[in-house]
């Protein structure tokens, strides 16, 4: 088994990940932006990555996709949903985890994890986009900060403005308002992050909340989200290391086990 | 499957028109379980459950609010733009907030003149049953006899003719072989290998609401005798499903979860006849006995008598929900409750906890409407649930 | 809609008109209290619903508490009792906690506002975090077949998480032409039989015996305090209304929740005695009456002041259906069960029956608009506005418009949609001119 | 001295102003609602009366409409855009009877009657779907101008189904469509197929009746436009500045009044 390559492929909405694990330990990953017309081809990334890694396709054992794409990845043997991946990339970093929430940009999600890391129960965020990472990027673009620095920002508000709207369209124009009131920026992210956080959290609560929590996905890279979240949780919350790939690198640690028995 | 079966769901409309015209007899819809079939089967009618279509409403809209099921909405749709202009009546029973009131707008809607008398109707083309919330007690057996008894009486008025209790005996002597065949049917569903998978068990079902009962009795006893011979095996993660009245939607999610690797080995479906659990009594006064029957349906809906030493509160669904999935070992259990669906909806929690502190089963929980678009955006969590009981 | 919300339009906090009106909050305050010292002393407490017939709980000693209207006042009162706007209410506190227990969020805001109550009791232990300390905990819980599903669900649901005796009355339904009918004798049989199967139920979780006697003399107070209600309901529809909806439903408390009890009867007496004043002397709810409105549905508790909206053009609201009785027929002291029985099956529960109850009630109270609250939680509410409002233009040439929202539930409730929908309305009615 | 007043209206997305002298109009503008409200309002008003050389001052009634009616310093009176939108178009088009205004957040259905009186309207819920937002969000998708949508759509043979109406997910499934190569006017097609069938929906709760008009930003949308006249079987009157038809009702309004 020694040295086997696995590869996980995770095709979201808005980016497309790829990691390469080789006998267990994390070769090389690579993220695409979807947006980018640029961009590779999921195929020739990992061409690219293993040409890099000096490796050649063949010597590829399994290849599993994951993502709402996930069907899209011919090269794939095997599927597996987000939930899974997600909970076994985090658990492969933090044995500990036993909750799992994954912020992705369309999509938000609680998963239970048992001592051995299986998914034992999970639950998603409804039909509408409110409090997920495109929410946050919607009104990135309004406040003209990057989604990189939102977090940052929040943190060092002064106070936080109420946003109440449910929808990603009003709310973005009654983040406009408030800006036209003068309100301040930090106060504004703020109050836009704490909105965010309620409604993760309360998939956190449906799922129960067992420590330790970790998160993953695109939001949980926002400093201002994890720290609104462990104010309510009242819990410390850990994110691994490029908390963006952990669904590519649980697909591929996922190819390991289904080498085994496929 | 049974191409018969197949036939008649693809196209019912047109089966019932040609049962109708090859027969000369009459055909009667009906929006729920609860309907009492066997009193229209004596009559020598035809009894067929209207159900809805997942299209987009054209002219129910205008008079229904959006908040409220869209499968009862889409019904009253159908009706409306005439599509089920060839039945010759229709039952609606007092079976959940929006149905009963379904009685007015199918009035209004789908207008049919008749003979008046003081302003009232004398034969109605659209007939209520006020069917009791509570399913046990003391005098609701006498209620709901005379309910029935109303209704078969509208019913002779509208028909021009005697129901005489030998009609009642014939026709639930069909429909208590009918009632057996689903149950060796759904003995066969506990076993594993499944002989059946799911969606083919689920078309057996959906087509006995469509058929004449002696020609899907006759069909299934074929039917079982093949799959007694255990030639045909399904195989996947177990389970159990329980989803409000949404038939092509219901039958879509079958496929879908047996795409994700699963098998549906036993249900608690509002469109479906697994209700009924026992066969009508056939001694003593059928109308008695068919009442009897009627109250025996566990619907979400139905409450019943406690008892404060003996029986606090009712705890039928929870028992029926838990013999579903042990009797079936199923591994894991997905409710599908359409939008609206109050008596499920609240339901619910109570039943999620139950299953997963005393039997330990996961469960997963969709909500949804009646659209096939809205089942693709929940396709991704059945894989993933079904993953994570296989593994 | 962003530039709205900085103008936000304030209402006036709902106002009284008349004197009795203010007095319902002591009423239900003294209630409470009288529950909490009950359940300390060991008196039986039973929750229990609107369309329950109370005077069983009263003859029978029961303390019966009401999860509607526990949420009711859950949306109007915030966590300790504060005025501090920062602080959510207490039903938007507990709605979400039934929320996190996968409770649909369509589901009846009371529903969501009662069982969160439950879910957070038994969580803390505390059973008094809640406005008015929270309801005590029950011995019992009763409910009724009437009216809506949820009903029932909802509190079989409570009974099996509290482990408590549970109930149900189940109430025939009806359907027919019109909207007042005799019951068939075997509708009258069976509710009658609900009704003594109840009071056995009662005894049995009580110990105390039912008596006749002690029936009769609540249904005494009860049958007199309705006919002073119907006194009042035929003074409400004098012109200038004396008396608007506001007081209508902040007035419905006693009689909705205590008949059959001599404070209650002194209650509506006084209101009465006010009321005639009031019209004889020819004093409005506001000075100039211009246009006069019906509200149909059930109010939005969390929010009494949208009654007052429309005073600045000149209209009132005059007459809300939603908890005014019936004239009952007289009393039978011989048989004082189906009495009860077939008074309360007087009325058809059909969507036929609503719609021509409130074309009637349009015309009986001169109404010249009509606001339809369209309480997308609710569904015996909402599923017949469509057909009032086509029938009320059709059959009266009365216009209406419809609000969006919960009962209890704010987070459901558009302020700014609303009152843009509130003053397009007050404008179409002012161009109308005065009714003919 | 002439009698010249003024109709002002303050919408979520744009602002427009309406300046009429004895009966006809003599100056419009048309500008975003941006920053501070009243001072959108200022702008506004100031961009319409420099066309005529005029001053606040020489204005005799000023009502105003739209979202932002409020905060209108200058304004003698406040009127909804319901009526407003009823006044304006049936000074346009006499005989119209239904209307449908699609505006930036969000659309109504007016019916009206033979004066021009609005007699009963239904307004869009607490969701933008199906709004003048929604479709800059997919125009931006696109990688189109707003301005190019409707024209784009008329080149498509077929329509795609769109599923979902929110403006989030709405996008990055439209953006999924280009990437698998499905070509813009397809897309197009299937987004205005599905405002048409929403804001259907909200015609049918007034009642249609056949002479109809629609105004508001959306109607510039041929796309849209003639989706829904597919589905009504009618056609629509459309004024030549639909977006105005609210200020030059409140105008008419002034008028009236002043």
């Amino acid at each position: 088994m020694e040295g086997k390559i696995c590869v996980g492929v995770d095709v979201g909405t808005h980016s497309t990940k790829v990691a390469i694990l080789r006998g267990g330990e994390i070769l090389a990953t690579r993220v695409m932006r979807a947006q980018d017309p640029e961009a590779e081809t999921p195929e020739a990334a990992l061409r690219a990555m293993l040409a890099e890694a000096g490796l050649s396709w063949k010597e590829v054992s399994f290849t599993v996709a994951t993502g709402v794409g996930r069907d899209t990845i011919p090269f794939a043997q095997r599927t597996r949903s987000e939930q899974l991946c997600h909970a076994r990339g985090a658990y492969y970093h933090f044995p500990q985890a036993r909750t799992v929430l994954d912020i992705g940009s369309e999509g938000v999600r609680a998963m239970r994890l048992n001592e051995k890391g299986e998914v034992r129960d999970f639950v998603c965020n409804s039909k509408c986009a409110a409090g997920t990472g495109a929410f946050l990027e919607v009104i990135s673009e309004v406040l003209e900060v990057s989604i990189g620095e939102m977090g940052e920002l929040a943190l060092r508000a002064p106070g936080r403005e109420m946003v109440s709207s449910y929808c990603t369209v009003f709310a973005e124009s009654e983040v406009i308002s408030l800006i036209h009131r003068g309100r301040s920026k930090w106060s504004i992210l703020a109050g836009v992050i704490q909105a965010v956080a309620e409604r993760s959290f309360e998939l956190l609560k449906k799922i129960g909340l067992r420590p330790q929590v970790v998160l993953t996905g695109g939001g949980s890279q926002n400093p201002g989200l994890k720290k609104a979240l462990e104010e309510m949780a009242g819990e410390e919350m850990w994110v691994p290391p490029e908390p963006q790939i952990i669904g590519a690198l649980g697909a591929a640690l996922w190819g390991e086990v289904l080498t085994i028995s496929p | 499957m049974i191409e018969e079966f197949e036939k008649t769901i693809q196209d019912r409309h047109q089966a019932a028109m040609q049962w109708k015209e090859a027969n000369q007899k009459k055909v009667f819809g009906y929006l729920c379980c609860l309907t009492p079939e066997t009193i229209l089967h004596a009559a020598d009618v035809l009894p067929v459950r209207i159900f809805g279509s997942p299209e987009k409403l054209q002219v129910a809209d205008e008079h229904l609010v959006p908040y409220g099921c869209r499968y009862a909405a889409s019904c009253l749709d159908l009706a409306a733009r005439g599509v089920y202009d060839y039945l010759d009546g229709v039952v609606i029973p007092n079976s959940c907030d929006l149905i009963s009131k379904l009685e007015y707008w199918w009035k209004e809607l789908v207008p049919r003149k008749g003979p008046t008398l003081a302003g009232v109707e004398l034969c109605p083309y659209v007939l209520y049953i006020a069917y009791p919330e509570k399913r046990t007690g003391r005098k609701v057996l006498d209620y709901y006899k005379h309910e029935l008894r109303e209704f078969k009486q509208a019913l002779e008025r509208g028909l021009r003719r005697e129901i005489t209790d030998e009609d009642l005996s014939r026709a639930i002597a069909v429909y208590n072989e009918h009632y057996q065949l689903m149950g060796q049917l759904k003995e066969l569903r506990k076993r594993s290998p499944l002989p059946i998978s799911g969606s083919e068990a689920w078309q057996i079902e959906y087509a006995s609401q469509l058929m004449p009962k002696e020609q899907h009795n006759r069909l299934l006893k074929g039917q079982l005798d093949q799959l007694s011979q255990g030639t045909k095996a399904a195989s996947g993660v177990r389970i159990f499903l329980s989803a409000s009245a949404t038939d092509v939607v219901n039958a879509r999610l079958y496929q879908i979860i047996e795409k994700a690797g699963g098998q549906v080995v036993s249900e608690d479906i509002s469109c479906h006849t697994s209700y009924y659990g026992n066969t009508i009594q056939t001694n003593g006064d059928p109308l008695t006995a068919i009442a009897q029957h009627s109250l025996e349906i566990d619907c979400p809906r139905s409450t019943e008598t406690c008892s404060p030493a003996t029986y606090p509160y009712p705890t039928s669904r929870w028992d029926r929900t838990r013999s579903r999935l042990e009797g079936y070992n199923a591994q894991g259990a997905i409710f599908y409750i359409i939008n609206y669906c109050e008596c499920r909806a609240i339901e619910y929690p109570y039943l999620r906890d139950k299953i997963r502190e005393e039997l330990d089963i996961p469960v997963l929980l969709l909500q949804g409407d009646y659209s096939l678009e809205g089942l693709e955006q929940v396709r991704g969590r059945i894989e993933a649930f079904v993953e994570m009981i296989g593994g | 809609m962003s530039i709205q919300q900085e103008q936000r339009i304030k209402t006036s906090k709902s106002k009284k008109s008349i004197q009795t009106a203010t007095e319902t909050w002591a009423f239900i305050k003294e209630d409470y209290a009288n529950g909490h010292k009950g359940k300390a002393e060991g008196r039986p407490i039973a929750w229990s619903c609107a369309a329950m017939d109370k005077e069983l709980y009263h003859c029978m000693g029961v303390l019966p508490f009401f999860p509607e209207q526990f949420a009711a006042l859950s949306a109007v009162q915030r966590r300790g009792g504060t005025r501090d706007e920062s602080v959510e209410k207490e039903a938007v506190r507990f709605a979400r906690a039934a929320e996190q227990e996968d409770y649909a969020s369509y589901l009846c805001g009371y529903q969501r506002v009662a069982t969160g109550f439950v879910i957070e009791s038994l969580r803390t232990g505390d059973w008094h975090d809640a406005p008015l300390g929270g309801m005590p905990k029950p011995d019992m819980i009763v409910t009724t077949s009437c009216v809506c599903d949820v009903r029932v669900k909802w509190f079989e649901d409570m009974a099996q998480r509290l482990n408590v005796p549970y109930f149900c009355m189940d109430r025939p339904e009806r359907i027919f032409k019109g909207i007042l009918s005799t019951p068939k004798e075997h509708e009258v049989d069976y509710y009658a039989s609900q009704i003594e199967d109840c009071l056995t139920f009662i005894e049995e979780v009580t110990g105390t015996r039912y008596d006749p006697a002690r029936l009769n003399e609540c249904l005494d107070w009860a049958y007199k305090t309705n006919n002073v209600r119907q006194e009042i309901l035929q003074l409400r529809k004098a012109v200038p209304s004396p008396m608007g909806c506001a007081d209508g439903f902040g007035t419905m408390y006693p009689g909705m929740y205590q008949s059959g009890t001599k404070r209650c009867y002194d209650f509506y007496a006084k209101m009465r005695d006010e009321l005639r004043e009031r019209v004889e002397k020819g004093i409005g709810q506001i000075e100039n009456e211009r246009f006069r409105l019906l509200w149909y549905g059930l109010p939005t508790w969390y929010n009494m002041g949208i009654f007052n909206y429309f005073e600045k053009f000149g209209g009132v609201f005059v007459y809300e259906p939603a908890y005014n009785p019936d004239p009952w027929p007289p009393r039978r002291p011989e048989e004082p069960i189906r009495e009860i029985a077939h008074r309360f099956l007087l009325r058809g529960t059909g969507m036929g029956n609503v719609v021509d109850s409130i074309l009637h009630d349009c015309q009986e109270y001169k109404i010249s608009g009509a606001v339809l609250s369209y309480l997308i939680t609710c569904r015996p509410i909402v599923f017949p506005a469509v057909e009032i409002s086509a029938a009320l233009e059709k059959e009266l040439g009365i216009p209406s418009v419809n609000l969006e929202g919960d009962l209890v539930d704010e987070r459901l409730f558009s302020e700014g949609q609303v009152y843009t929908r509130l003053d397009a309305f007050a404008e179409q009615l002012l161009q109308r001119g005065p009714r003919a | 001295m002439d009698h010249i007043i003024a109709g002002i209206d303050i919408g979520s997305a744009t602002s427009k102003v309406v300046i009429l002298r004895e009966g006809g109009i003599v100056a419009s503008s048309l500008i975003r609602t941006g920053a501070d409200s009243a001072d959108t309002a200022h702008r506004a008003m100031a961009m319409a009366l420099k066309e005529i050389g005029l001053g606040l001052a020489d204005l005799h009634y000023i009502v105003a409409t739209g979202y932002g009616r409020i905060i209108v310093p200058f304004a003698h009176e406040i009127i909804t855009e319901i009526a407003c939108h009823a006044k304006g178009t049936h000074f346009v088009f006499p005989h119209v009877r239904t209307i449908l205004d699609m505006g930036g957040q969000d659309c109504k259905a007016i019916r009206i009657d033979e004066r021009g009186l609005h007699t009963s309207f239904a307004m869009n819920d607490k969701c933008a779907a199906g709004t003048g937002r929604f479709l800059e969000a997919m125009a931006r998708a696109l990688d189109l101008s707003i301005q190019e949508l409707g024209p784009l759509s008329l080149q498509a043979s077929e329509s795609v189904a769109v599923s979902s109406m929110c403006a989030v997910f709405a996008k990055s499934e439209v953006t999924a469509m280009a990437r698998r190569g499905i070509p813009q006017s397809t897309i197009l097609a299937g987004l205005h197929e599905a405002i048409a069938e929403r804001v259907h929906g909200l015609l049918k709760r007034v009642g249609i009746e056949p002479e109809f008009a629609i105004s508001g930003g959306i109607a510039k949308n041929v796309g849209v436009v003639r989706k829904l006249e597919e589905r009504l079987g009618l056609k629509a009157h459309i004024a030549p500045e639909p977006q105005i038809m609210g200020a030059l009702g409140a105008a008419l309004f002034a008028a009236e009044r002043g």
